[in-house]
Protein backbone atom coordinates (compact mmCIF):
# COMPACT_ATOMS: atom_id res chain seq x y z
CA UNK A 1 0.00 0.00 0.00
CA UNK A 2 1.70 3.21 -1.07
CA UNK A 3 1.14 6.27 1.41
CA UNK A 4 0.46 9.61 0.14
CA UNK A 5 1.82 12.75 2.17
CA UNK A 6 1.55 16.29 1.56
CA UNK A 7 3.28 19.96 3.13
CA UNK A 8 5.29 19.32 6.38
CA UNK A 9 3.89 15.74 6.34
CA UNK A 10 6.06 14.80 2.88
CA UNK A 11 9.14 17.11 4.60
CA UNK A 12 8.99 14.68 7.39
CA UNK A 13 9.00 11.22 5.68
CA UNK A 14 10.88 12.66 3.28
CA UNK A 15 10.10 10.47 0.31
CA UNK A 16 7.33 7.80 -0.64
CA UNK A 17 5.92 5.14 1.62
CA UNK A 18 5.07 1.37 0.84
CA UNK A 19 3.84 -0.31 3.55
CA UNK A 20 2.09 -3.63 3.10
CA UNK A 21 -0.80 -4.53 5.66
CA UNK A 22 -1.32 -7.88 7.97
CA UNK A 23 -4.76 -8.44 8.62
CA UNK A 24 -7.32 -5.62 9.70
CA UNK A 25 -5.86 -2.43 10.13
CA UNK A 26 -7.57 0.88 11.40
CA UNK A 27 -7.19 4.46 10.42
CA UNK A 28 -5.95 4.62 14.19
CA UNK A 29 -3.84 2.07 13.84
CA UNK A 30 -1.90 3.24 11.08
CA UNK A 31 -1.84 6.64 12.72
CA UNK A 32 -0.12 4.91 15.51
CA UNK A 33 2.28 3.11 13.16
CA UNK A 34 2.92 6.44 11.60
CA UNK A 35 3.74 7.63 14.47
CA UNK A 36 6.13 5.61 15.55
CA UNK A 37 8.12 5.52 12.20
CA UNK A 38 8.37 9.10 11.98
CA UNK A 39 8.52 10.85 15.36
CA UNK A 40 8.16 14.38 13.54
CA UNK A 41 4.62 13.65 12.63
CA UNK A 42 3.58 13.72 16.78
CA UNK A 43 5.41 17.42 16.70
CA UNK A 44 2.11 18.40 14.51
CA UNK A 45 -0.29 19.91 15.81
CA UNK A 46 -2.63 17.37 14.61
CA UNK A 47 -2.56 14.53 11.94
CA UNK A 48 -5.22 12.63 10.22
CA UNK A 49 -5.04 9.84 7.47
CA UNK A 50 -7.41 10.03 4.07
CA UNK A 51 -8.56 7.00 2.78
CA UNK A 52 -9.65 7.72 -0.65
CA UNK A 53 -9.79 10.72 -0.69
CA UNK A 54 -12.01 11.30 2.52
CA UNK A 55 -11.10 12.11 6.23
CA UNK A 56 -10.97 8.58 7.61
CA UNK A 57 -12.77 7.69 10.80
CA UNK A 58 -10.26 6.36 13.75
CA UNK A 59 -12.42 2.41 13.27
CA UNK A 60 -12.21 2.70 9.41
CA UNK A 61 -10.56 -0.90 8.38
CA UNK A 62 -7.80 -0.25 5.36
CA UNK A 63 -7.32 -2.15 2.82
CA UNK A 64 -4.32 -2.66 0.64
CA UNK A 65 -5.50 -0.98 -2.59
CA UNK A 66 -6.52 2.01 -0.78
CA UNK A 67 -5.56 5.18 -1.22
CA UNK A 68 -3.83 6.39 1.98
CA UNK A 69 -2.54 10.01 2.94
CA UNK A 70 -1.18 11.86 5.53
CA UNK A 71 -3.37 15.17 6.12
CA UNK A 72 -1.16 17.65 8.37
CA UNK A 73 -2.93 20.96 9.62
CA UNK A 74 -4.35 22.25 6.56
CA UNK A 75 -4.02 25.88 5.68
CA UNK A 76 -4.91 26.76 2.68
CA UNK A 77 -6.98 30.01 1.87
CA UNK B 1 -24.79 25.43 -9.82
CA UNK B 2 -21.49 25.05 -8.84
CA UNK B 3 -17.87 25.73 -10.37
CA UNK B 4 -14.75 24.74 -8.43
CA UNK B 5 -11.31 24.98 -9.40
CA UNK B 6 -7.40 24.32 -8.58
CA UNK B 7 -4.82 26.07 -10.49
CA UNK B 8 -1.87 26.82 -10.72
CA UNK B 9 -2.25 30.16 -13.08
CA UNK B 10 -3.48 33.38 -11.94
CA UNK B 11 -6.94 33.37 -10.74
CA UNK B 12 -9.24 36.02 -13.03
CA UNK B 13 -11.14 37.84 -10.49
CA UNK B 14 -13.48 39.41 -13.24
CA UNK B 15 -14.39 36.36 -15.06
CA UNK B 16 -15.39 34.10 -11.81
CA UNK B 17 -17.87 37.40 -10.90
CA UNK B 18 -18.90 37.28 -14.40
CA UNK B 19 -19.79 33.61 -13.97
CA UNK B 20 -21.70 33.68 -11.07
CA UNK B 21 -24.15 36.98 -11.94
CA UNK B 22 -27.52 36.09 -13.14
CA UNK B 23 -30.57 37.68 -14.01
CA UNK B 24 -32.16 36.14 -10.90
CA UNK B 25 -29.47 37.53 -8.28
CA UNK B 26 -29.86 40.87 -6.82
CA UNK B 27 -26.71 40.29 -4.45
CA UNK B 28 -23.09 38.50 -5.13
CA UNK B 29 -20.57 38.54 -2.35
CA UNK B 30 -16.91 38.12 -3.28
CA UNK B 31 -14.17 36.82 -1.31
CA UNK B 32 -10.82 37.64 -2.25
CA UNK B 33 -8.16 36.19 -0.35
CA UNK B 34 -3.98 37.89 -0.85
CA UNK B 35 -1.10 37.43 -0.18
CA UNK B 36 0.21 39.60 2.91
CA UNK B 37 3.29 40.99 3.06
CA UNK B 38 4.08 40.14 6.80
CA UNK B 39 2.80 37.46 8.96
CA UNK B 40 3.33 38.14 13.37
CA UNK B 41 5.76 41.39 12.19
CA UNK B 42 8.09 39.76 9.77
CA UNK B 43 8.56 40.24 5.69
CA UNK B 44 6.79 37.14 3.84
CA UNK B 45 8.80 36.65 0.70
CA UNK B 46 6.15 34.66 -1.01
CA UNK B 47 3.88 31.84 0.31
CA UNK B 48 3.93 28.28 -1.52
CA UNK B 49 0.59 26.45 -2.03
CA UNK B 50 0.42 22.40 -2.01
CA UNK B 51 -2.99 20.61 -3.01
CA UNK B 52 -4.15 16.66 -2.62
CA UNK B 53 -5.88 17.82 -5.54
CA UNK B 54 -8.33 14.98 -5.78
CA UNK B 55 -9.22 15.08 -2.28
CA UNK B 56 -9.15 19.18 -2.20
CA UNK B 57 -11.41 19.27 -5.03
CA UNK B 58 -14.19 17.41 -3.49
CA UNK B 59 -13.56 18.53 -0.21
CA UNK B 60 -14.50 21.99 -1.99
CA UNK B 61 -17.23 20.63 -4.12
CA UNK B 62 -18.83 19.48 -0.56
CA UNK B 63 -18.55 22.95 1.02
CA UNK B 64 -20.50 24.41 -2.49
CA UNK B 65 -23.33 21.48 -2.50
CA UNK B 66 -23.60 22.26 1.52
CA UNK B 67 -24.02 26.11 0.51
CA UNK B 68 -26.96 25.36 -1.79
CA UNK B 69 -28.75 23.24 0.37
CA UNK B 70 -28.64 25.64 3.17
CA UNK B 71 -28.78 29.00 1.79
CA UNK B 72 -31.12 30.42 -0.93
CA UNK B 73 -28.19 31.04 -3.23
CA UNK B 74 -28.25 30.55 -6.74
CA UNK B 75 -24.11 30.31 -7.91
CA UNK B 76 -21.43 29.02 -5.95
CA UNK B 77 -17.78 29.32 -7.22
CA UNK B 78 -14.51 28.19 -5.27
CA UNK B 79 -11.08 28.98 -7.26
CA UNK B 80 -7.93 28.20 -5.28
CA UNK B 81 -4.58 28.68 -6.43
CA UNK B 82 -1.41 26.88 -6.11
CA UNK B 83 2.17 26.63 -6.18
CA UNK B 84 4.55 29.90 -5.44
CA UNK B 85 2.40 33.30 -4.66
CA UNK B 86 4.35 37.01 -4.43
CA UNK B 87 2.67 39.54 -1.78
CA UNK B 88 -0.27 40.80 -3.73
CA UNK B 89 -1.43 37.60 -5.57
CA UNK B 90 -4.35 35.85 -4.93
CA UNK B 91 -4.78 32.18 -3.77
CA UNK B 92 -8.33 31.86 -3.44
CA UNK B 93 -11.65 33.42 -4.52
CA UNK B 94 -15.07 32.59 -3.67
CA UNK B 95 -18.35 34.39 -5.25
CA UNK B 96 -21.84 33.59 -4.43
CA UNK B 97 -24.74 35.10 -5.75
CA UNK B 98 -28.42 34.97 -4.25
CA UNK B 99 -31.98 37.16 -4.46
CA UNK B 100 -31.18 38.68 -1.71
CA UNK B 101 -27.42 39.36 -0.09
CA UNK B 102 -28.18 37.44 3.38
CA UNK B 103 -27.38 34.44 2.00
CA UNK B 104 -24.81 35.56 -0.03
CA UNK B 105 -22.72 36.69 2.79
CA UNK B 106 -23.52 33.83 4.96
CA UNK B 107 -22.63 31.05 2.17
CA UNK B 108 -19.61 33.06 0.96
CA UNK B 109 -18.08 33.00 4.59
CA UNK B 110 -19.17 29.43 5.61
CA UNK B 111 -17.47 28.78 2.08
CA UNK B 112 -14.02 30.45 3.47
CA UNK B 113 -14.12 29.51 7.01
CA UNK B 114 -14.86 25.62 6.28
CA UNK B 115 -12.43 25.72 3.34
CA UNK B 116 -9.61 26.88 5.85
CA UNK B 117 -10.33 24.50 7.88
CA UNK B 118 -11.40 21.45 5.43
CA UNK B 119 -9.35 21.39 2.72
CA UNK B 120 -6.39 19.54 1.81
CA UNK B 121 -4.38 22.76 0.84
CA UNK B 122 -1.17 23.43 2.55
CA UNK B 123 0.76 26.84 2.70
CA UNK B 124 4.30 27.41 3.66
CA UNK B 125 5.41 30.62 4.68
CA UNK B 126 9.29 31.56 2.65
CA UNK B 127 10.46 34.86 4.70
CA UNK B 128 14.25 36.11 3.73
CA UNK B 129 15.71 33.95 6.47
CA UNK B 130 13.51 30.87 6.36
CA UNK B 131 10.35 29.34 6.06
CA UNK B 132 7.53 28.26 7.56
CA UNK B 133 4.43 25.65 6.94
CA UNK B 134 0.93 27.61 8.48
CA UNK B 135 -0.57 25.68 11.04
CA UNK B 136 1.74 23.38 11.62
CA UNK B 137 2.84 23.45 15.16
CA UNK B 138 1.50 24.07 18.36
CA UNK C 1 -8.70 55.02 2.99
CA UNK C 2 -11.91 55.97 1.44
CA UNK C 3 -13.31 55.84 -1.74
CA UNK C 4 -17.10 57.45 -2.48
CA UNK C 5 -18.61 58.26 -5.38
CA UNK C 6 -22.16 58.26 -7.01
CA UNK C 7 -22.21 58.14 -10.64
CA UNK C 8 -24.64 57.68 -13.82
CA UNK C 9 -22.11 56.00 -15.22
CA UNK C 10 -21.58 51.96 -15.63
CA UNK C 11 -19.59 50.69 -12.05
CA UNK C 12 -16.23 48.91 -12.73
CA UNK C 13 -16.02 46.05 -10.41
CA UNK C 14 -12.14 45.32 -11.72
CA UNK C 15 -10.76 48.61 -11.04
CA UNK C 16 -12.88 48.95 -7.56
CA UNK C 17 -11.27 45.91 -6.33
CA UNK C 18 -8.07 47.19 -7.69
CA UNK C 19 -8.30 49.95 -5.74
CA UNK C 20 -8.79 48.09 -2.34
CA UNK C 21 -6.03 45.72 -2.79
CA UNK C 22 -2.53 46.22 -0.92
CA UNK C 23 0.46 44.37 0.36
CA UNK C 24 -1.27 44.74 3.81
CA UNK C 25 -4.01 43.31 3.30
CA UNK C 26 -5.11 39.26 3.44
CA UNK C 27 -8.65 39.31 2.58
CA UNK C 28 -11.31 41.69 0.92
CA UNK C 29 -14.39 41.37 0.85
CA UNK C 30 -16.72 42.78 -2.10
CA UNK C 31 -20.63 42.62 -1.97
CA UNK C 32 -22.15 43.84 -5.39
CA UNK C 33 -25.68 44.89 -5.86
CA UNK C 34 -27.13 43.89 -9.18
CA UNK C 35 -30.40 44.53 -10.52
CA UNK C 36 -33.03 41.79 -10.47
CA UNK C 37 -35.33 40.44 -13.49
CA UNK C 38 -38.38 39.93 -10.31
CA UNK C 39 -39.82 41.13 -7.48
CA UNK C 40 -42.50 39.69 -5.60
CA UNK C 41 -43.02 37.56 -8.75
CA UNK C 42 -43.45 40.51 -11.05
CA UNK C 43 -41.07 40.89 -14.10
CA UNK C 44 -38.80 44.20 -13.97
CA UNK C 45 -38.07 46.20 -16.61
CA UNK C 46 -35.43 48.45 -15.46
CA UNK C 47 -34.95 50.50 -11.93
CA UNK C 48 -34.08 54.16 -11.93
CA UNK C 49 -32.45 55.49 -9.41
CA UNK C 50 -32.45 59.05 -7.85
CA UNK C 51 -30.08 60.77 -5.16
CA UNK C 52 -29.87 63.50 -3.08
CA UNK C 53 -26.41 63.59 -3.88
CA UNK C 54 -24.68 65.95 -1.73
CA UNK C 55 -26.29 64.14 1.19
CA UNK C 56 -25.80 61.28 -0.10
CA UNK C 57 -22.23 61.27 -0.38
CA UNK C 58 -22.09 62.49 3.16
CA UNK C 59 -23.77 59.78 4.35
CA UNK C 60 -21.97 57.07 2.35
CA UNK C 61 -18.47 59.07 3.68
CA UNK C 62 -20.16 58.34 7.64
CA UNK C 63 -20.62 54.77 6.54
CA UNK C 64 -16.86 54.08 5.73
CA UNK C 65 -15.54 56.28 8.70
CA UNK C 66 -17.02 54.21 11.11
CA UNK C 67 -16.08 51.16 9.07
CA UNK C 68 -12.50 52.40 9.46
CA UNK C 69 -12.77 53.17 13.31
CA UNK C 70 -14.91 49.94 14.63
CA UNK C 71 -12.98 46.90 12.61
CA UNK C 72 -9.17 46.53 11.86
CA UNK C 73 -9.98 47.35 7.99
CA UNK C 74 -7.41 49.20 5.44
CA UNK C 75 -9.64 50.63 2.44
CA UNK C 76 -13.76 50.57 2.01
CA UNK C 77 -15.09 51.91 -1.84
CA UNK C 78 -18.71 52.57 -1.51
CA UNK C 79 -19.79 53.21 -5.43
CA UNK C 80 -23.54 53.65 -6.63
CA UNK C 81 -24.90 54.16 -9.43
CA UNK C 82 -28.19 56.67 -10.37
CA UNK C 83 -30.43 56.53 -13.52
CA UNK C 84 -31.96 54.04 -15.70
CA UNK C 85 -30.69 50.12 -15.06
CA UNK C 86 -31.49 47.36 -17.14
CA UNK C 87 -31.79 44.04 -15.53
CA UNK C 88 -28.19 42.41 -14.62
CA UNK C 89 -26.44 46.16 -14.42
CA UNK C 90 -25.08 46.84 -10.94
CA UNK C 91 -26.54 49.83 -8.60
CA UNK C 92 -23.91 49.44 -6.05
CA UNK C 93 -20.33 48.02 -5.27
CA UNK C 94 -18.65 48.00 -1.78
CA UNK C 95 -15.25 46.75 -1.45
CA UNK C 96 -13.28 46.39 1.92
CA UNK C 97 -9.72 45.08 2.47
CA UNK C 98 -8.56 44.14 5.57
CA UNK C 99 -5.67 41.89 7.13
CA UNK C 100 -8.02 39.48 8.14
CA UNK C 101 -11.02 38.43 6.52
CA UNK C 102 -13.37 38.71 9.57
CA UNK C 103 -13.22 41.93 9.70
CA UNK C 104 -13.37 42.84 5.95
CA UNK C 105 -16.76 40.40 5.92
CA UNK C 106 -18.19 42.15 8.83
CA UNK C 107 -17.32 46.02 7.36
CA UNK C 108 -18.65 45.20 4.11
CA UNK C 109 -22.27 43.86 5.44
CA UNK C 110 -22.47 46.80 8.01
CA UNK C 111 -22.18 48.93 5.28
CA UNK C 112 -24.53 47.69 2.87
CA UNK C 113 -27.12 47.19 5.30
CA UNK C 114 -26.57 50.68 7.03
CA UNK C 115 -26.45 52.26 3.16
CA UNK C 116 -29.74 50.44 2.53
CA UNK C 117 -31.04 52.72 5.79
CA UNK C 118 -30.03 56.08 5.80
CA UNK C 119 -28.50 56.84 2.55
CA UNK C 120 -31.00 59.17 0.31
CA UNK C 121 -31.30 57.51 -2.94
CA UNK C 122 -34.57 56.17 -4.24
CA UNK C 123 -35.33 53.53 -6.50
CA UNK C 124 -38.44 52.76 -8.77
CA UNK C 125 -39.31 49.55 -10.39
CA UNK C 126 -40.84 50.00 -13.65
CA UNK C 127 -42.73 47.12 -14.98
CA UNK C 128 -44.45 45.96 -18.36
CA UNK C 129 -47.60 47.64 -16.66
CA UNK C 130 -46.83 50.15 -14.55
CA UNK C 131 -43.77 51.41 -11.74
CA UNK C 132 -43.56 51.64 -7.64
CA UNK C 133 -41.19 53.35 -5.63
CA UNK C 134 -39.63 50.64 -3.51
CA UNK C 135 -40.40 51.07 0.54
CA UNK C 136 -42.26 54.29 -0.08
CA UNK C 137 -45.70 53.07 1.15
CA UNK C 138 -46.90 50.66 4.25
CA UNK D 1 -36.53 79.24 2.00
CA UNK D 2 -37.34 75.96 -0.78
CA UNK D 3 -37.60 72.97 -0.51
CA UNK D 4 -36.05 69.90 -2.38
CA UNK D 5 -37.83 66.78 -2.91
CA UNK D 6 -36.97 63.44 -3.69
CA UNK D 7 -38.26 60.28 -5.30
CA UNK D 8 -41.97 59.49 -4.51
CA UNK D 9 -42.22 62.61 -2.53
CA UNK D 10 -40.73 64.73 -5.67
CA UNK D 11 -44.41 63.21 -7.49
CA UNK D 12 -46.13 63.93 -4.68
CA UNK D 13 -45.39 67.81 -4.18
CA UNK D 14 -44.95 67.77 -8.06
CA UNK D 15 -42.99 71.07 -8.85
CA UNK D 16 -40.49 72.65 -6.63
CA UNK D 17 -41.58 74.35 -3.02
CA UNK D 18 -41.15 77.79 -1.62
CA UNK D 19 -41.86 78.58 1.58
CA UNK D 20 -41.06 81.61 4.48
CA UNK D 21 -40.89 80.62 7.81
CA UNK D 22 -42.64 83.24 10.53
CA UNK D 23 -41.00 82.97 13.90
CA UNK D 24 -39.13 79.78 15.07
CA UNK D 25 -40.14 76.94 13.28
CA UNK D 26 -38.94 73.33 14.24
CA UNK D 27 -38.32 70.04 11.91
CA UNK D 28 -41.13 68.61 13.39
CA UNK D 29 -43.34 72.06 12.72
CA UNK D 30 -42.46 71.67 9.02
CA UNK D 31 -43.27 68.08 9.14
CA UNK D 32 -46.76 68.60 10.10
CA UNK D 33 -47.12 71.71 7.82
CA UNK D 34 -45.70 69.85 4.97
CA UNK D 35 -48.15 66.71 5.67
CA UNK D 36 -50.97 69.43 5.47
CA UNK D 37 -50.20 70.47 2.67
CA UNK D 38 -49.28 67.78 0.55
CA UNK D 39 -51.69 65.10 2.01
CA UNK D 40 -49.84 61.99 -0.07
CA UNK D 41 -47.06 62.52 2.24
CA UNK D 42 -49.16 61.26 5.26
CA UNK D 43 -49.77 58.03 2.51
CA UNK D 44 -45.61 56.90 3.15
CA UNK D 45 -43.92 54.62 5.17
CA UNK D 46 -42.42 57.72 6.92
CA UNK D 47 -41.06 60.94 5.81
CA UNK D 48 -38.26 62.86 7.54
CA UNK D 49 -36.88 66.37 6.64
CA UNK D 50 -33.09 66.83 6.10
CA UNK D 51 -31.49 70.10 6.57
CA UNK D 52 -28.12 71.52 4.69
CA UNK D 53 -27.70 67.58 3.76
CA UNK D 54 -28.95 66.16 7.27
CA UNK D 55 -31.22 63.99 8.70
CA UNK D 56 -32.81 67.04 11.18
CA UNK D 57 -34.02 66.22 14.85
CA UNK D 58 -37.72 67.09 15.25
CA UNK D 59 -36.86 70.05 17.80
CA UNK D 60 -34.22 71.52 15.22
CA UNK D 61 -35.13 75.28 14.51
CA UNK D 62 -34.60 75.48 10.66
CA UNK D 63 -33.67 78.74 9.35
CA UNK D 64 -34.26 80.78 5.97
CA UNK D 65 -31.12 80.02 3.54
CA UNK D 66 -31.25 76.26 4.99
CA UNK D 67 -31.51 73.64 2.58
CA UNK D 68 -34.27 71.81 3.20
CA UNK D 69 -35.31 68.27 2.00
CA UNK D 70 -38.14 66.01 2.29
CA UNK D 71 -36.82 62.53 2.52
CA UNK D 72 -39.09 59.34 2.07
CA UNK D 73 -38.55 56.27 2.89
CA UNK D 74 -34.59 55.41 1.41
CA UNK D 75 -34.43 52.38 -1.16
CA UNK D 76 -30.74 53.03 -2.53
CA UNK D 77 -28.31 49.46 -2.87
Amino acid sequence: MKILSFGIAREIVSGPIEMSLDGDVSVAMLQTKLSELYPGLRQLSSFVIAVNGEYGQPERIVRNGDEIAIIPPVSGG
Amino acid sequence: MIDIKISSEPLDVQSCIAWAMSPESGGIDVFIGTVRNTTKGKQVVRLEFEAYESMALKEMEKIAAYSLAKWPVHKILIHHRTGALSVGEIPVIIVVSAAHRAAAFDACRYAIDTLKETVPIWKKEVFEDGERWVAAHP
